[in-house]
């Protein structure tokens, strides 16, 4: 039991700041520029396929440089010749089109690689067990995974808080035009905000890739978690998306390993059902069986009564 | 005497450790036009918001027509027949100017939540809109998006919404802001004829403006009502110079500028 | 000449695509090969496969099925997801009782849910595939024999499929090893796990000496690649563990310790015809295997059905079909039972090796060679079917 | 709703008179249209149609009317269907009669209590904690309907047979056809009572908080309560259209209530035009049009829908609506005719880019996944050989030579489009 | 300082700058006066490039129009936008920041300066720009833009909405803001404070300039009064 545990956690945080790296690009692009981008975790997938392409021809580590840099400059035109489009017609406008985006992206894929699942591996040099108890082996590559995410949120915070690209940003999205006659050159500050926060999630991408699959529905599984993940934390809280992608990383991982039902949980208290009663589908829900609700219960239960989020400042 | 149309008794607001209103107590007779003065950031739109419900009162009591309404929601205390415009204008941009004062009407004619009668059939309510349009003289952009309207048409739709509900206690806060003397001189027109016979409070920085419609004046400053009376009285009060006029002459300045 | 269409209602996108893909190219390819080039049926008449995507939703499948049939075809095939062939199968009975004048077959290649040949059972479904508790008849018969074996674990997805493995497993485990402990019974959400580590690290907890899973498609794959990543390395008792990048997953971690039990043949090939079939599937398409070998059955048992039949009437083709005896192209023989339309096949034992293996999956130089052949007699079930006839 | 004006007392009589056509119009057209197609894919299509207008036109009641964007509206979509396909199994199991045709109803009784559950605590606040409230509900009861057996049936949802209960004027909806009769009948009274409630003083204020929800306070109006109402009656439609979909395809699966659902009726609403009453409309009859005819040629069909789709947000944020409204001023003025020229001149030009691309496309797409061997494919009805560097060649030249002149060409068009329309011509939306 | 030579400026199709021209300066404090609507603010936005300008525009020599508004600002034009435009979202404090032009660099004005200017301030730095009073917000407007440290500054209608004592202040500030060597051209329609502070006037009306001179020749100028500005 103990080691079920202890591996479990080690997964959730590792599952866990796969999802920050994921959700620190949106928390930039939602919670500063409040685009609801739909098509972050296209970026994601992006990132995944083209490492997993170049990964060929160049090497992992390269890759893993390049094309998040790629991504990005994608990032950073869609909105230029996008969003800033749209952006005039509110955001509602702005969702739609990553919307759409999200759509078209997952049809690009598709259209040039397939509709199958990619055989993206992890490479040779990361392919060894880095550690080993009761026989449970722990991949170097996870303990990789770690690392890099940590360093991110490491990086950006620093960034984040040293500049005040936050506050320009949040000026200019109700009163560009004044932001700009105090000389700050908006749109490029956006155009490059959005492409750090698409680049980040290719980040995400290129090394998740190998781990959760590439194919051309990972963008779509991972697309409302982040917003989950953003949500939850806080809108403009770096802090609180990394608090809640752990949580969410851990609950959903130790909640598979841990076997008991709604009806065990009654037990306790003595109570016991019939297995012909009506509600027998209610007494059988197993924890591992919700497992991947729970983030949605979390999300719905903050919304509620907490508006502002974990660590969120405004509402909205 | 018969119970005021507004009486606040001890009233306070404060925001964090800030306090905003520091014990207001003031009465406002029934029809009687009220206008409430002071330097900026004295609290005087914090006020009107405490008393339209848009923020809950740390302390003391407001009375409408002698019911305490403290605490209670905006929609509430309209209900009770106060109806309030906004220093910034605040309006349906997107819906038609008709529309707009259409909605100010829909409630207190009695339609309410109802969604089993059609708005088109309701003669009352559209003559009754247009009549105001006629007041506001935006009878001729009945049709066009309010979004679309000048400055000035704005804030003359503002209040036309205003007093659409035909609440008999109306809050203006800086109608005549941003207006140009003509402008300005139209509107004060308009606020005398729709406040005839009802209770008006208004926020006002131009002097013009204030001292020639009201019968009573208040100013505020910090928080604190430093005086409630007639606006001869008030233009002679040193205190009130010292706080908020300046002296005489640029008083005067001010008022013909 | 005329046509017959067929339609292929598989998943062509999402988790599954994969197999519905390849099923597609396997469909097309033996329609052309082994009943196109020869004359067609009826002197001519060819049969032409269209696909048709039901992204394993049951509910995308009737969708789909109301525009084959829109679209004029007469036969549907579909193998993917016994969840959606539950479905289908009862839209083909009312839709043919509801339109008697343009019925239509519905041949299942690869639903195995027991059910469909038994208590759901109709008129116009055939099965070409042996259903779960065959296979599970002869994989138990392995696990009996191994005494070693005293901890298995039973895993899948949570669908009527899954469900019916767990079932078999249970049950017969229960009868043939009373000693035998289960010490793991799972259902995951199907299509939707994409890390199975979680799962595997509790297996491996449990001491399992063996591991049950009917896990098909891209639930193969990552079970396949978390069990690698940890090192559970017992043997894994399998349904659909091979081709269509699993066999590359596996690799040499899965050298010997992977069974799976299925019906056909791979390595050897036993006749010189599927030889020959297999080798030109391989050379049109380079990263194709023959991974659903009752494919071909389907395709040439219809063709013989149509022709038995001389016409295209939906029930006289079903009525051909019914008690067909047929020797399958590596020679097997096999009859499709009238009694609830369940192919009675012999079944195979492989194992995932890269040792004599003629015809490897993935290119990756490992393939499934077989261990031993279960006859049909040691297989065959009663049903509980009460077949309705139109008369 | 603009494409019905807005009528001024004097009016009123006229307009009324202008409406009630439009709906026997439509009516009418209703009838006919399965005397024109008659192919069975024909009304497999158009019944999909009527259940996709009546689901996306109840998404606007919330987007459109009460500016509350919902990533979950399926979830009232589906559980209403559910409902209906119970209701249809209990008649058919004989547990009490009730017609088949009235179980639509049944459905959205359903919604609209489930509305009013989920309703009165969403919609407590709008804009982005809305938003992501019914994210989380959405995905929530999607995830649920696989645990819950008993009521949805897990991974292979419920089914039934519709035509066990009692009949109506002999139907007992055996066929298609006579299930797109009753499908049009529901569709019709869906619409207009969906109209109609835009027209009462709850879907007037629904606007009016939309807008500004501050204001609506202080006209005596709690914002709240005005969004819970548009709400439920959203849901209430929603479960309409879900008990039509179970009439239509007596299976309802965890499909019907999760995101890609949500997100469908979300697209459709849009690429119509929310700002327009009958935006929705159109936007389902197009997305389902491209979803079942067009897929039958192409696999890229998402692909190209994507495109329109993108496109459709770049350049008509008004949705296809707009684009007829934007025409509405230079109809009213008879200046119509003044645009016919210019535009006939764009066709050429665009129908050559168009052509161009898809050729592209479709030819990268064939050699993609062609086997070994096979060379040979149609695009446009030619059969060419994709190997061969001409027909790219000549979809390049088409694709460029397409793309210049459309630039060259833009430009005009917009000036006589300007001329045409010489005065504001912003399609004003309530 | 600026020299503005037949500026012409259109919102879609209407024309409402239809050749303006007049000089500021060094050091100077114009005032640009006329009746609502007749283009000041509209002249303003032109000047700092947020309406498309068509017409020279010349500041410290170099020609500034077609700029993008952040480029003109960083050569040193700072303008103060009429009905408060302040950040709502941040805090007084932070909306100073972001007068700034670079980070952390105040050039003659710093933090400090302002809010011993506007005491008010000081107390309510750190609460939302957004909730502070219409005066407060007004002040604040003035000051974001002093912290970007231009040499000259465009004010427009900086006294709506002041108590009558604040505006008297606001006049005093703007000649301490011109002691210090800055250009102001000031955007107004109150006749007092303009004339009282100004070196030299210019009227507008019907986006023209359609007078020029000093305060006191406009004192006396009675009929371009009655004609052009209400009185
Ligand atoms: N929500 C709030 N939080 C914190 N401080 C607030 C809030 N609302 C108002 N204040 C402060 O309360 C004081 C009074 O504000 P108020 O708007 O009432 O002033 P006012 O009398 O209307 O001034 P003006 O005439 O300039 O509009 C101001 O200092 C303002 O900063
Ligand atoms: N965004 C806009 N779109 C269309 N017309 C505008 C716009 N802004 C201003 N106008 C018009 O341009 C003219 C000049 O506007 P401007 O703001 O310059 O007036 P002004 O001289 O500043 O007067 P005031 O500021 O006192 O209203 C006015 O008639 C106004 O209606
Ligand atoms: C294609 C097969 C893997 C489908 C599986 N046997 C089922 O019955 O669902
Ligand atoms: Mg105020
Ligand atoms: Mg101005």
């Amino acid at each position: 039991m103990f080691e079920l545990i202890l591996f479990s956690i080690l997964n959730g945080l590792v599952y866990g700041l796969l999802l920050f790296m994921l959700s620190s690009g949106l928390t930039l692009i939602f919670s500063m520029m409040g685009v609801l981008n739909f098509a972050h975790a296209s970026f994601y997938m992006l990132g995944a396929y083209f490492a997993f392409t170049m990964s060929g021809y160049i090497g992992f580590f390269p890759a893993l440089i390049i094309a998040p840099i790629i991504a990005g400059l994608l990032g950073a035109l869609v909105e230029r010749y996008g969003l800033r489009h749209v952006h005039r017609y509110g955001h509602v406008a702005e969702l739609i089109f990553t919307f759409g985006l999200a759509f078209l992206i997952e049809e690009v894929v598709q259209f040039f690689w397939g509709k199958q699942l990619q055989d993206y591996r992890v490479p040779e040099v990361l392919d060894f067990t880095f550690f080993e108890m009761f026989g449970n082996a722990f991949p170097a590559y996870k303990a990789f995974m770690l690392l890099v995410s940590i360093a991110i949120f490491v990086l950006l915070f620093a960034v984040l808080t040293r500049s005040r690209v936050g506050m320009i940003i949040q000026a200019a999205i109700t009163h560009p035009n004044i932001v700009a006659m105090l000389g700050h050159n908006v749109p490029f500050i956006f155009m490059a905000t959005f492409g750090v926060g698409s680049a980040l999630a290719a980040i995400a991408g290129v090394i998740a890739g190998p781990v959760l699959g590439t194919g051309p529905a990972m963008a779509f599984e991972l697309g409302t978690i982040v917003f989950v993940v953003v949500v939850f934390g806080g809108l403009g809280s770096l802090s609180g998306a990394f608090v809640a992608s752990i949580m969410i990383g851990l609950i959903q991982t130790v909640a598979v390993a841990l076997d008991v039902s709604v009806s065990d949980f009654f037990g306790l208290f003595g109570m016991s059902f019939s297995p012909d009663d009506f509600l027998v589908d209610v007494w059988t829900i197993t924890l591992p069986q919700i497992a991947p609700i729970i983030p949605y219960l979390m999300l719905v239960l903050m919304l509620i009564f907490r508006p502002q989020g974990l660590m969120g400042k405004r509402e909205s | 005497m018969t119970e005021p149309a507004i009486r606040l008794r001890d009233l306070r607001k404060n925001f964090g450790r800030t306090e905003i209103i520091r014990g207001v107590d003031l009465e406002i007779g029934k029809g009687t036009r009220h206008a409430i003065i002071g330097p900026n950031g004295a609290g005087k739109s914090t006020l009107f918001h405490l008393i339209s419900g848009k923020y809950e009162p740390s302390g003391g009591q407001i009375f409408l027509h002698g019911e305490d309404i403290s605490g209670k929601l905006p929609f509430e205390i309209n209900r009770q027949g106060l109806s309030r415009s906004f220093q910034v204008t605040n309006i349906f941009p997107r819906m038609s100017v008709f529309e707009n004062v259409r909605c100010g009407m829909l409630w207190s004619a009695g339609y309410r939540y109802a969604f089993w009668r059609l708005v088109d059939q309701l003669r009352d309510l559209t003559e009754e809109s247009e009549r105001i349009l006629e007041e506001i003289g935006l009878a001729d952009r009945r049709d066009i998006p309010a979004g679309v309207l000048t400055y000035a048409e704005q804030r003359a739709l503002e209040i036309g919404i205003t007093i659409a509900g035909g609440a008999d206690v109306i809050m203006l806060d800086e109608p005549t802001a941003g207006m140009s003397r003509s402008e300005t001189d139209q509107a004060v027109e308009l606020i005398r004829r729709i406040s005839e016979g009802k209770t008006l409070v208004m926020v006002e920085h131009d002097m013009g403006v204030v001292f020639d419609l009201a019968d009573k004046i208040s100013v505020l400053v910090y928080g604190e009502l430093i005086a409630t009376d007639t606006p001869e009285r008030i233009r002679g009060n040193k205190a009130v110079q010292e706080a908020y006029l300046g002296t005489a002459e640029e008083a005067e300045e001010m008022a013909d500028a | 000449a005329d046509t017959i269409k067929i339609g292929f209602i598989d998943p062509l996108s999402g988790p599954f695509a994969a197999v519905g893909q390849s099923g597609l190219k396997q469909f097309t390819f033996a329609a052309d090969e082994l009943v196109n080039k020869k004359g067609g049926v009826l002197g001519g008449t060819m049969l032409e496969v269209t696909g048709y995507d039901n992204q394993v939703s049951a509910k995308e499948a009737l969708i789909q099925l109301k525009k084959a049939i829109g679209d004029g075809v007469k036969v549907i095939v579909q193998g993917n997801s016994s969840g959606v062939a539950n479905a289908l199968t009862d839209a083909v009975e009312k839709h043919n009782t509801r339109n008697p004048d343009q019925r239509i077959l519905y041949l299942n290649y690869s639903a195995v849910d027991p059910a469909l040949t038994n208590e759901k059972c109709n008129f116009w479904h055939f099965r070409f595939d042996a259903n779960a508790d065959m296979k599970m008849e002869a994989l138990t018969d392995d696990i009996k024999a191994r005494a070693d074996i005293d901890k298995v674990y039973v895993i899948g997805q949570d669908y009527s499929f899954g469900k019916a493995v767990a079932a078999a497993a249970v049950d017969m485990l229960g009868k043939k090893r009373p000693d035998l402990e289960i010490v793991g019974n799972e259902l995951h959400p199907i299509g939707k796990v994409k890390d199975f580590t979680p799962y595997v690290t509790k297996i491996k907890a449990s001491g399992a000496k063996a591991v049950i899973t009917g896990n098909w498609g891209a639930d193969m794959v990552n079970l396949a690649k978390a069990a690698n990543d940890i090192g559970l390395d017992v043997p894994f008792y399998t349904y659909y563990a091979a081709g269509n990048g699993i066999t590359a997953t596996l690799g040499a971690a899965g050298k010997g310790r992977i069974m799976l039990v299925t019906e056909g043949a791979a390595n050897p090939a036993h006749t010189d015809a599927f030889r020959a079939y297999t080798t030109a599937y391989e050379a049109k398409y380079e990263n194709e295997n023959i991974t659903q070998f009752r494919i071909i059955n389907t395709v040439q048992m219809l063709a013989r059905a149509i022709d038995k039949a001389g016409n295209t009437n939906v029930d006289d083709i079903a009525r051909a079909l019914e008690g067909m005896e047929f020797t399958t192209i590596a020679g097997d023989r096999v009859i499709m039972r009238a009694s609830d339309h369940q192919l009675a096949m012999p079944i195979r034992i492989f194992v995932h090796t890269d040792e004599n293996v003629e015809f490897d999956m993935d290119n990756s130089g490992f393939g499934l060679v077989e261990e031993r052949a279960v006859p049909v007699s040691a297989v065959e079930l009663p049903t509980t079917c009460k077949m309705k006839r139109p008369s | 709703m603009s494409v019905i004006a807005t009528t001024g007392a004097a009016t009123t009589r006229r307009a009324t008179f202008r409406r009630l056509a439009v709906w026997l119009v439509s009516a009418a057209v209703l009838l006919i249209l399965p005397q024109i197609f008659t192919s069975g894919l024909a009304v497999t299509v158009m019944n999909q149609m009527g259940i996709a207008i009546v689901f996306a036109l109840s998404y606007n009641m919330m987007l459109g009317q009460g500016g509350m964007l919902s990533f979950g509206h399926a979830v009232y979509f589906g559980l209403g269907g559910f409902f209906a396909m119970h209701m249809i199994d209990w008649v058919d199991q004989q547990l009490f009669v009730f017609p088949i045709y009235l179980t639509p109803f049944m459905g959205g009784l359903f919604g609209l209590f489930m509305a009013l559950v989920i309703g009165s605590f969403s919609t407590r606040r709008a804009g982005t904690v809305f938003a992501m409230i019914s994210l989380g509900i959405g995905e929530l009861v999607a995830a649920l309907s696989l645990i819950l057996v008993v009521f949805f049936g897990g991974e292979e949802g419920v089914s039934g047979d519709r035509t066990t209960g009692p009949g109506i004027f002999g139907f007992n909806f055996l066929q298609d056809i006579e299930v797109y009769y009753l499908i049009a009948v529901w569709v019709l009274v869906a619409v207009l009572f969906m109209y109609l409630f835009s027209r009462t003083p709850a879907g007037r204020m629904a606007n009016a908080v939309r807008d500004n929800p501050e204001r609506a306070e202080f006209v005596g109006y709690s914002q709240r309560t005005v969004r819970l109402i548009s709400f439920c009656a959203a849901g209430f439609f929603a479960g309409i259209a879900g008990g039509l979909f179970a009439i239509n395809y007596e299976i309802l699966t965890e499909q019907n209530l999760n995101a890609t659902t949500s997100g469908g009726v979300l697209l459709m609403a849009y690429i119509g035009g929310i700002g327009y009453f009958i935006g929705p409309i159109v936007g389902a009859v197009i997305f389902t049009l491209l979803q079942t005819v067009l897929s039958g040629y192409t696999d890229l069909w998402v692909l190209y829908v994507g495109l329109v789709f993108l496109a459709t947000v770049l350049y008509v944020p008004t949705g296809l609506t707009g684009i007829m409204m934007m025409h509405v001023p230079a109809w009213r003025l008879g200046r119509l005719r003044s645009l016919v020229v210019p535009y006939l001149t764009m066709v050429i030009p665009v129908a050559m880019l168009f052509c161009g691309l898809v050729g592209l496309l479709e030819m990268f797409h064939y050699r993609n996944g062609a086997p070994t061997g096979e060379v040979e494919m149609t695009v446009f009805y030619v059969t060419v050989d994709f190997t061969s560097p001409l027909p790219w060649a000549v979809f390049t030249a088409l694709t460029l030579a397409g793309g210049y002149l459309t630039r060259r060409l833009a430009p005009a068009v917009a000036a006589s489009f300007q001329a045409a329309t010489s005065y504001d011509a912003k399609g004003s939306s309530a | 300082m600026l020299e503005v030579r037949d500026l012409h400026a259109y919102y879609g199709k209407s024309h409402i700058l239809q050749g303006v021209n007049f000089e500021i300066g060094d050091g100077e404090i114009v005032s640009l006066l006329g009746r609502n609507g007749v283009g000041r603010s509209t002249t303003a936005k032109a000047i700092m490039g947020d309406v498309p300008p068509n017409g020279s525009i010349v500041f410290k020599g170099e020609e500034i129009a077609g700029l993008k508004p952040h480029q003109i600002a960083q050569r040193g034009l700072g303008y103060v936008p009429e009905n408060r435009d302040i950040f709502p979202a941040l805090t007084a404090r932070q909306n100073l920041l972001l007068g700034q032009k670079k980070a952390g660099k105040s050039g003659r004005w710093s933090m400090e300066d302002m809010f011993d200017l506007f005491p008010n301030l000081r107390e309510r730095a750190d609460v939302p720009g957004g909730v502070l009073s219409g005066g407060e917000q007004q002040m604040l407007t003035m000051c974001r833009t002093l912290m970007g440290d231009p040499d000259l500054v465009i004010v427009d209608e900086p006294t709506e909405g002041l108590a009558p004592r604040v505006v008297t202040q606001v006049g005093t500030l703007l000649e301490a803001i011109a002691a210090r060597g800055i250009s102001i051209l000031l955007v107004e329609q109150k006749l007092a404070i303009a004339l009282s502070i100004s070196h030299r006037v210019y009227v507008m009306g019907h986006g023209r300039i359609v007078y020029e001179g000093t305060p006191d020749e406009l004192r006396a100028n009675e009929q371009i009064r009655r004609e052009w500005l209400e009185v």
